[in-house]
């Protein structure tokens, strides 16, 4: 793999379950990547197959009860995350490590004005003086290019259009030049050309400050147009790894195969449009009682009885493209 | 095609806006600002736009879940605008709507086989024995278990979910089904699942759809017309396969533009449009997209475009598009 | 700001109306008048001296031209005079209000400087010890009818250091202020505090679940941070209207407290006037007392926007 | 040693009276805090437990004569009195006083409870300053009672009653100084009293605590010199003592007498038999015992001796129906009666007990309805507010009510013609009977006090035995203070008649 | 990494409960504050229910002879000063105190839910007319309006409930209105609307369930302070008359005269009425928590 100098993120074997009353949740289940400086890892999956909760592990802010991390190991720059305690993890948390949530609107504290919260994210980590931080404040919401920045840090979340508070977000991510930046479904509310925007800039800052970028999205789109290299996770697992190249051209698991297949194009011009899109038939097993062996296999045409007795483990196909099936050397023929 | 079974002429809806301590009006939120459409049946008309432009007013007007500030709505032939609430019952048999957010729009305390049985309680037309065949029928054509019924909706997965909303419009047999943003919440694969429900349904009894959306992908694949907003406003309408395959209308383009393609070989992405969507509050002056548009002219800034045709039925309200029709 | 004011002020006219006419024609049907407590004071009843004393007094007439006489007076700031003492009813009023003002006063502040730290704690360390704990006591606090805990303050007091908290009209030291104004305040003050604790507690939980509570640890901040400084301002909004609503509540539970620790208030002073059907008395105490509580659901309601700037009162 | 001067005696008061003009009232919440204020004409010896005629004592008149047959009383006044404003006191005032208390003057009282007791007095007529006659219609050796009470103080001519209900004016050992309705009452040493070297003490202060507890705590806390006079319970006094066990405390009897007034112009007590039924269920030792752990007096009216001058002795108590020792007999034949009456245990009588909302009201009240038990009555307690109390009663809207009914002067002639004359405005049961009502004159001119008594108690005996208006015990009720206070006296057959405290010191 | 006891961490979180017994059982696990105020109301209402069979004599019954007793085997409690068995008077004011405690509830909140669904659904003048009311009821002070109810038609039981019951509406209306301003917006109602429903059936099917939460957790919460309520009132004479043994008459009249002579008098009645409060807020609070959906594990 990459050179051990140029990570900033290697995650190995990360377990967080939780503790439900229907039973033991394992949301997140022997899960390991690395993230380089400067690159953009994606993680794909279907909604509710842990994506989220990864990114907050490795934050260590999974809601605890219920949830808690249970195994593995998050070395960010060579310190263990896991091992440090709650203040030391203060430390790193919004300085080393930051991330941007899912819903702009409800991650705003709708109380504070922006600027404050940028202020605030700037002084827990850097001792300078109040006036200061709101310079470095205002600088970083130019950066986001929000209009007027001065006048805006002053304005309150409700004030601002879904589109700023998702920048606010951003410039309070990025405001300690973080190592690495989690990005979890950063556009899902946004139209398309705003997403675009905002994505363009995500991709610039990181470019400019050599973070690592985690992207949680289920827009295959996206994944296409920003990343790297991408995960693919099903049911807690991760059931692929590749470059980014490498997944669109030849995915190895039946269910990215069936995910790159539901996606609807855009018909542009000649291409024909098909009325009936493709689906994944079936629906997700609930991670309490998943099946003993693949949880995918109730689902996918390939399944033969091994996957519903063993569960396969992750290969590599080459190139550092990894996947876990038993029938990955066969997908793009029988599919 | 048949005559419109929906035509929506001028439709204008604003909310006042009361600001400050005070309760003084200080704006108008104009939502809907002058739309006019039609809905054929069997016919599906997609609707476009960016979120908060007026696709669920639309929605709710046509319903006459919000009461329109002006325009006219004729369902079948029959100005509903103005009808009283309980003459309008009856036409609620004929149009029903499935909304944007499946969850919020279940009662969270009925069992789902109540919610979908409930239009046929209420219009009188089953109970007892035939009530529950009939549900149980419904959730068959939707592809739920009758067994489901007694389930809560927190007990069904999103795409189920929607699918409870889509049973419960079917339930009284309507002939226009508004779906808002029905895939929105959903991944892909879920998605898929709706899209071609709703597909099928609409071969097997030929209901027509107002379709709300914000995916172009998706609008591609269910509609027949699409109609692409913008502020409140209908700033391009035409046949599915015309609009993508010659946009005319600068934002139209920049959407088009603008959707990440799946491919990674494919040239990246890159901004079309700059800048955020301008307020329905202080809408600009003149063409409304004209301080995001690349192609923006003078006379955008004072002028409002019409909607006029641009032949074949496509229809763009752009300066530019006058007479000539591109803009490219 | 001046519209939005006119408006409140119009419905707040509107409301005080309402209360006089209900004060005043409640206390009509309410049978017997003061001069049936005279003679019963006097023990014998009669008819031609109770006829005189009625007419005197103008009980005699029309009930509108009653209230019309009394309304009228009011907005003139002539309030009357006490059946009872002769006196003017305002001379008997005003002296009275500071003391249960400054009771009232003390109480609220006693009620939110428990309350709300402790609803907080509670809240943050829900299901622990602590958090029982601190329930477990504020919620004696509320199980204890006021007059009793009252009472034993009092008589532990007297047990214990055989001193008496008893009020003291013109306190010289500070300590006996102190001793006059806060122990019954905090008597009172405890059940309040039980409450503000309460829906501290059960509002914290709602918000310490919110997105951007993650957010602000998300930025490193620290728990005191994030409860404080993100949490409380934004869990602070139902804590404040039942601190509104106690406060008018609260001249119920201190018509208790200040006959407990015999505090001449307006508490104890409006039971008396009730009693002695001391028209003049009550009617306007009764309007003295709507007005505050009319202006504390207004002060709540500036509150709101103060503590949140998404209310502009656009509705 | 002797009585030293100065202090301030610091006591509590019970309740807020309404206002300070005794005249207009009729509770001793008037007396307590004003009689300081006032002089009598003459009073009964302040520092003597028991009310007599033979201690009654000159104050504002200097030696009393009875003339013209015994009809008239002659008063010379004492010269150089001032008021507290500073006017001369002359025998106007005391003509202005009497003609208004018998209405015969333009200013009025607003109410005037004790019209009654000058109903023989035709006119007061004045004989230069310092001379004052009461011309009788017929002798009435006991008008010296009345007038000896703290009830009869002499008003001043020049100041309105209005302005005595607000601030009185008096010629008494101590000023008024302020009246904060239910907060305080403060007086202060007049230091122009007629009499040399009184008062002792420099003023009064009194502190409104209607709440008993409170009050208690505060007195045992030493916040009081002095306890409310007669308000310290039998249950509250043992408190007293064990807490403050240096407290001086007294029991007595205050002349109060717990009386249940009977509706005899309504079924079902029109029929004289269940009236007597009733009137023999009655334990009275079981009351005595429980509201006062035994200390209490069973009598007739009038005070049973030895503290009240005029009870029956008991011997003669005991032949009445119902007040033999022997309960269950007296019931058993109260039981008969009611079957009589068509009663019996299959067919109860539910009868209303209405009372004030007042313990010493509710509390017999309570047992009288666990009593009526016994003989098929089903009492139910109806409690009223004391602004319904009076209208109800007049109303006649009530089977039975729980009365107390104090005395001012331990005298027959205010008991008997204030509660049981035909006209009188405090005959609640209107009962009236004419025959009776000659005894009562026949005893009031009498002026042999040994025959006198016997009349009295033959008058009680019939009363009782007409079920009028059954009396069930005479209370009795503490007072305490601190051991410095001397020179109190608390008055053993009235509570009413011993608070000039001028003689009243303290020794610290 | 520390070792984690997975069984143990699941159990706390229930999930060996699902159904039926167990679950409940678990419930009361997580919240034994909450189970110990169920527990004492249930006792609570157990003994008002059947407290002719517990009490061991007639509460009303006066005996010279036995005033006064202190505890014993005879007496668990004591006797009062009239000789009536303190026990039996607390199991047989156990109706009382809950007839208060649960008709004022009852009756306050179900007036303050029918206005504040009204006033919330219908809004307009119908709203402005109801909120004034609930603003004038809120200006009256409670014990303002008790003395007045009690003055005008006497201390009787139903009365007491009325006067207590008063205060409560304005309060249960403000919040069943703020509820129902907000449900009314949300989609389901919408999408009741659009099947034709009509207004009434609305109301009462989709919006009134949906406020059962915050109105179960404002009842408790109110069952405790009515109970006080009564209390403060006998304090001030305007409770419920005699002979009804209620908890706060028995407290309030003996605290006066008895706490140091006979101290059983007020240390039972006074237990009585905190665990009944104390009880019903326990309980309330829990069921805040249960009823809350993010806190479901
Ligand atoms: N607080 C929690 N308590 C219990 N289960 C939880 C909790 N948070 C998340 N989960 C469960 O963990 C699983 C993974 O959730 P996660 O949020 O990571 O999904 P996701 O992949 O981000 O989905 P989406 O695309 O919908 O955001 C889900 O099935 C969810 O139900
Ligand atoms: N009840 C209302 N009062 C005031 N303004 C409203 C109201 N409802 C909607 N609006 C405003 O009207 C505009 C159009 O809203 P609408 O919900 O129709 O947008 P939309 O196109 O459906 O957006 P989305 O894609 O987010 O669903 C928005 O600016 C919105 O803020
Ligand atoms: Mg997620
Ligand atoms: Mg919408």
């Amino acid at each position: 793999m990459a050179d051990k100098s140029d990570l900033v993120l290697d995650v190995k074997n990360l377990k967080t379950v939780f503790f439900t009353n229907s039973g033991l949740f394992k949301a997140v289940d022997d899960v390991s990547f690395t993230v380089k400086r400067g690159e953009t890892l994606a993680i794909v999956g279907e909604s509710g197959c842990g994506k989220s909760v990864t990114a907050l592990s490795l934050m260590r802010l999974v809601p605890d009860p219920p949830g808690r991390i249970v195994g593995g190991s998050v070395t960010l720059e060579g310190t263990e995350l896991l091992a440090l305690d709650e203040s030391e993890m203060r430390a790193v948390r919004g300085n080393r490590i930051s991330m941007i949530f899912q819903e702009p609107m409800t991650s705003l504290n709708p109380v504070m004005r922006i600027g404050d919260q940028i202020v605030e994210a700037v002084r827990l980590h850097r001792a300078m003086p109040a006036r200061e931080a709101r310079d470095i404040a205002v600088e970083m919401l130019r950066l986001v290019r929000i209009p007027e920045p001065a006048r805006r840090a002053r304005e309150y979340p409700h004030q601002l259009s879904g589109g700023m508070r998702q920048r606010a977000m951003i410039a309070m991510a990025l405001a300690c030049r973080p190592a690495l930046l989690i990005a979890d479904e950063p556009t899902t509310a946004l139209d398309v050309t705003i997403q675009a925007q905002i994505l363009a800039l995500i991709l610039d800052l990181q470019k400019e400050l050599g973070t690592g970028l985690v992207l949680i999205t289920h827009d295959l789109g996206v994944v296409a147009q920003t990343a790297q290299r991408v995960i693919v996770m099903y049911a807690g697992k991760k059931v692929e790894e590749a470059t980014v190249e490498a997944l669109f051209a030849d995915p190895k698991h039946p269910y990215t195969r069936g995910l790159m297949a539901s996606i609807p194009a855009v018909p542009a011009s000649g291409v024909p449009v098909q009325a009936r899109l493709n689906e994944i038939p079936g629906t997700v097993p609930s991670l309490v009682r998943l099946p003993k062996g693949c949880a995918f296999a109730p689902r996918c045409k390939l399944a033969i009885k091994r996957c519903e007795a063993e569960y396969p483990p992750l290969e590599d196909w080459g190139g550092g493209h990894l996947a876990a099936c038993w029938r990955a050397a066969e997908v793009a023929e029988v599919a | 095609m048949t005559e419109a079974l929906l035509e929506v002429t001028d439709l204008k809806k604003h909310y006042p806006v009361r600001a400050g301590v005070l309760r003084r009006q200080v704006g108008t939120v104009h939502a809907v600002d002058g739309v006019s459409f039609s809905v054929h049946t069997g016919e599906t008309l997609g609707l476009v736009g960016e979120s908060g432009c007026g696709k669920s007013t639309v929605a709710r007007s046509v319903l006459r879940l919000v009461e329109p500030t002006s325009g006219q709505i004729r369902l079948d032939g029959e100005d509903i605008t103005r009808l009283s609430k309980t003459a309008l019952r009856p036409h609620r048999r004929s149009m029903q709507i499935v909304f944007q957010d499946p969850f919020a729009s279940l009662n969270p305390r009925m069992a789902a086989g109540d919610i979908v049985g409930e239009p046929l309680t209420v219009h009188g037309l089953a109970s007892g024995k035939e009530l529950e065949a009939r549900t149980a029928k419904l959730f068959e054509q939707v592809g739920l278990r009758p067994d489901q019924m007694r389930n809560f909706p927190h007990q069904f997965s999103g795409g189920q979910r929607q699918r409870i909303c889509i049973a419960r419009a079917l339930a009284l047999g309507p002939r226009l089904i508004v779906c808002d943003e029905p895939v929105s919440a959903l991944d892909v694969s879920i998605q898929a699942q709706v899209i071609n429900l709703l597909i099928d349904l609409q071969k097997a009894h030929g209901f027509s759809y107002l379709f709300i959306a914000h995916d172009l992908a998706v609008v591609a694949h269910i509609s027949h017309r699409v109609a692409v907003m913008y502020l409140g406003r209908i700033v391009e309408i035409a046949g599915k396969d015309e609009l993508f395959r010659n946009p005319r209308h600068p934002y139209t383009q920049a959407l088009l533009a603008s959707v990440p393609v799946a491919n990674p070989f494919a040239k990246k992405l890159a901004p079309l449009v700059d800048g955020d969507v301008p307020s329905p509050v202080n809408p600009p002056s003149g063409c409304a997209f004209h301080t995001r548009c690349r192609f923006a002219i003078e006379r955008c800034k004072t002028e409002r475009p019409a909607l006029v045709d641009a032949g074949g039925g496509h229809q763009v309200a752009c300066l530019l598009n006058e007479g000539t029709g591109r803009s490219q | 700001m001046l519209a939005y004011l006119v408006r409140r002020l119009f419905l707040m006219l509107v409301t005080l109306f309402g209360i006089s006419v209900v004060i005043f024609f409640l206390l009509r049907v309410v049978p017997g008048n003061i001069v049936d407590i005279l003679f019963a004071a006097a023990g014998y009843v009669d008819p031609a001296d109770k006829a005189n004393l009625e007419k005197e007094l103008g009980i005699d007439q029309p009930l509108v031209v009653q209230y019309w006489h009394w309304i009228s007076g009011f907005l003139r700031g002539d309030f009357g005079y006490s059946y009872v003492s002769e006196k003017p009813a305002l001379q008997e009023i005003l002296p009275r209000i500071p003391i249960t003002a400054r009771l009232a006063g003390l109480a609220l502040l006693f009620s939110a400087s428990i309350g709300i730290p402790l609803g907080v704690i509670s809240a943050v360390k829900q299901g622990t010890r602590l958090d029982y704990a601190l329930r477990v006591v504020s919620l004696s606090g509320l199980s204890l009818p006021s007059f009793w805990l009252g009472l034993l303050i009092l008589t532990a007091s007297v047990a214990m250091f055989n001193q008496m908290p008893i009020f003291n009209p013109n306190p010289q030291t500070w300590l006996e202020a102190f001793a006059t104004y806060a122990v019954p305040a905090a008597a009172v003050g405890f059940r309040s505090a039980a409450l503000t604790m309460r829906i501290t507690r059960s509002s914290m939980l709602e918000v310490l679940r919110q997105d951007y509570i993650r957010t602000a640890r998300a930025k490193g901040a620290s728990d005191a941070a994030v409860n404080y400084k993100h949490a409380l301002k934004n869990a602070i909004l139902p804590v404040i209207t039942v601190i509104g609503i106690e406060a008018a509540f609260l001249i119920g539970g201190l018509i208790v407290t200040e006959t407990v620790f015999n505090i001449p208030g307006v508490a104890r002073f409006l039971v008396e006037a009730i009693r002695w059907r001391d028209y003049p008395i009550v009617q306007n105490l009764v309007m003295l007392i709507a007005v505050v509580v009319v202006s504390a659901n207004f002060i709540v309601d500036m509150l709101y926007a103060v503590f949140d700037p998404r209310i502009r009162y656009t509705d | 040693g002797g009585p030293k001067q100065g202090g301030i005696l610091r006591m509590y008061h019970r309740d807020s009276p309404g206002n300070a003009s005794i005249h207009e009232g009729a509770t001793y919440s008037l007396n307590v805090p004003f009689m300081p204020v006032f002089n009598n004409l003459v009073i009964y010896k302040q520092d003597e437990a028991q009310n007599r005629m033979d201690n009654i004592i000159p104050e504002l008149a200097e030696s009393w004569a009875w003339v013209n047959d015994n009809k008239t009383l002659t008063f010379k006044l004492r010269p150089g009195v001032k008021w507290h404003d500073g006017k001369p006191f002359t025998s106007a005032d005391v003509k202005c006083t009497f003609d208004m208390l018998m209405g015969k003057s333009q200013q009025k009282f607003r109410q005037n409870p004790r019209k009654t007791w000058y109903e023989q007095v035709n006119d007061v007529s004045t004989n230069g300053d310092l001379e004052v006659s009461f011309n009788l219609k017929r002798p009435q050796p006991s008008l010296l009672a009345l007038l000896a009470s703290g009830y009869t103080p002499v008003y001043p001519c020049h100041v309105s009653p209005g302005d005595m209900r607000t601030h009185p004016i008096g010629t008494g050992p101590f000023k008024f100084v302020e009246f904060k309705a239910n907060e305080s009452i403060k007086l202060t040493r007049n230091p122009d009293y007629w009499r040399e070297g009184r008062p002792y003490l420099d003023g009064i202060e009194f502190t409104i605590i209607p709440n008993r507890s409170t009050a208690i705590l505060a007195f045992v806390a030493g916040k009081f010199d002095m306890a409310f006079p007669t308000e310290v319970s039998i249950p509250l006094l043992k408190d007293v003592k064990s807490q403050a066990p240096k407290a001086v405390c007294v029991v007595e009897p205050n002349n109060v007498a717990t009386n249940i007034i009977v509706n005899s112009s309504a079924p079902p007590f029109d029929n004289i038999d269940i009236r007597r039924a009733m009137a023999l269920s009655l334990d009275r030792k079981a009351f005595i015992s429980i509201m006062f752990e035994g200390q209490g007096d069973v009598g007739g009216t009038m005070l049973p001796p030895p503290n009240g001058l005029w009870g029956m002795p008991k011997e003669m108590l005991e032949s009445i129906p119902g007040y033999g020792p022997d309960v269950n007999a007296n019931r058993e034949e109260a039981r008969k009666l009611m079957q009589k009456a068509g009663y019996g245990p299959d067919k109860h009588l539910a009868v209303k007990v209405s009372t004030r909302n007042i313990p010493v009201y509710r509390d017999p009240a309570v047992i009288l309805i666990d009593q009526l038990k016994s003989i098929y009555i089903d009492g139910e307690l109806d409690v009223v507010e004391t602004a319904n109390w009076f209208p109800k009663i007049a109303r006649k809207d009530y089977m039975l009510g729980l009365n107390l009914t104090g005395n001012a002067v331990d005298d027959p002639d205010q008991s008997f013609y204030e509660n049981y004359s035909c006209g009188s405005e405090r005959n609640y049961t209107n009962y009236c009977n004419k025959e009776i009502e000659k005894l009562f004159d026949v005893q009031s001119q009498e002026t042999d006090v040994n025959k006198r008594k016997k009349m009295v108690w033959d008058i009680d005996k019939k009363l009782q035995e007409d079920v009028a208006r059954p009396i069930i015990f005479h209370a009795r009720t503490g007072s305490c203070w601190q051991p410095y206070v001397k020179g109190v006296t608390v008055m053993s057959n009235s509570s009413y008649n011993g608070y000039r405290y001028e003689d009243v010191w303290m020794d610290k | 990494m520390a070792a984690i006891d997975y069984d143990l961490e699941l159990r706390r979180a229930g999930a060996h409960a699902t159904g039926g017994w167990r679950r409940v059982l678990y419930l009361a696990q997580r919240h034994v504050l909450g189970a110990a105020g169920l527990i004492i109301m249930t006792l609570f209402v157990l003994t008002a229910i059947f407290a002719d069979f517990i009490a061991r004599y007639d509460p009303l019954t006066i005996d010279a002879a036995r005033a006064l007793a202190r505890p014993s085997l005879a007496h668990w409690m004591g006797t009062d000063s009239f000789g009536r068995d303190v026990f039996s008077r607390i199991i047989h004011g156990a109706r009382i105190s809950l007839a208060v405690g649960i008709g004022s509830t009852a009756l306050g909140g179900t007036i303050g839910v029918i206005v504040g669904l009204t006033s919330g659904y219908l809004s307009g003048w119908v709203d402005l007319v109801f909120q004034r009311v609930s603003d004038i009821l809120q200006a009256l002070p409670l014990l303002v309006l008790a003395l007045i109810m009690t003055a005008a038609l006497g201390p009787s039981l139903p009365n007491v409930i009325i006067a207590i019951a008063i205060p409560l509406i304005p309060t249960v209306s403000r919040v069943i209105r703020a509820n129902t301003l907000a449900l009314r917006e949300l989609p389901f109602i919408e999408a009741a609307k659009s099947i034709g429903m009509s207004e009434v059936r609305i109301a009462l099917r989709h919006v009134l369930p949906n406020t059962l939460a915050p109105l179960i957790v404002l009842a408790t919460a109110q069952l405790g302070s009515t109970i006080l309520t009564e209390a403060s009132l006998s304090f001030l004479g305007l409770g419920i008359p005699e002979p009804y043994p209620s908890w706060g008459r028995m407290l309030s009249e003996s605290a006066a005269e008895y706490v140091r002579t006979a101290p059983w008098l007020v240390i039972f009645p006074g237990i009585a009425i905190s665990l009944a409060v104390f009880g019903a807020n326990l309980f309330g609070d829990a069921l805040r928590d249960i009823l809350d959906p993010r806190q479901r594990g």
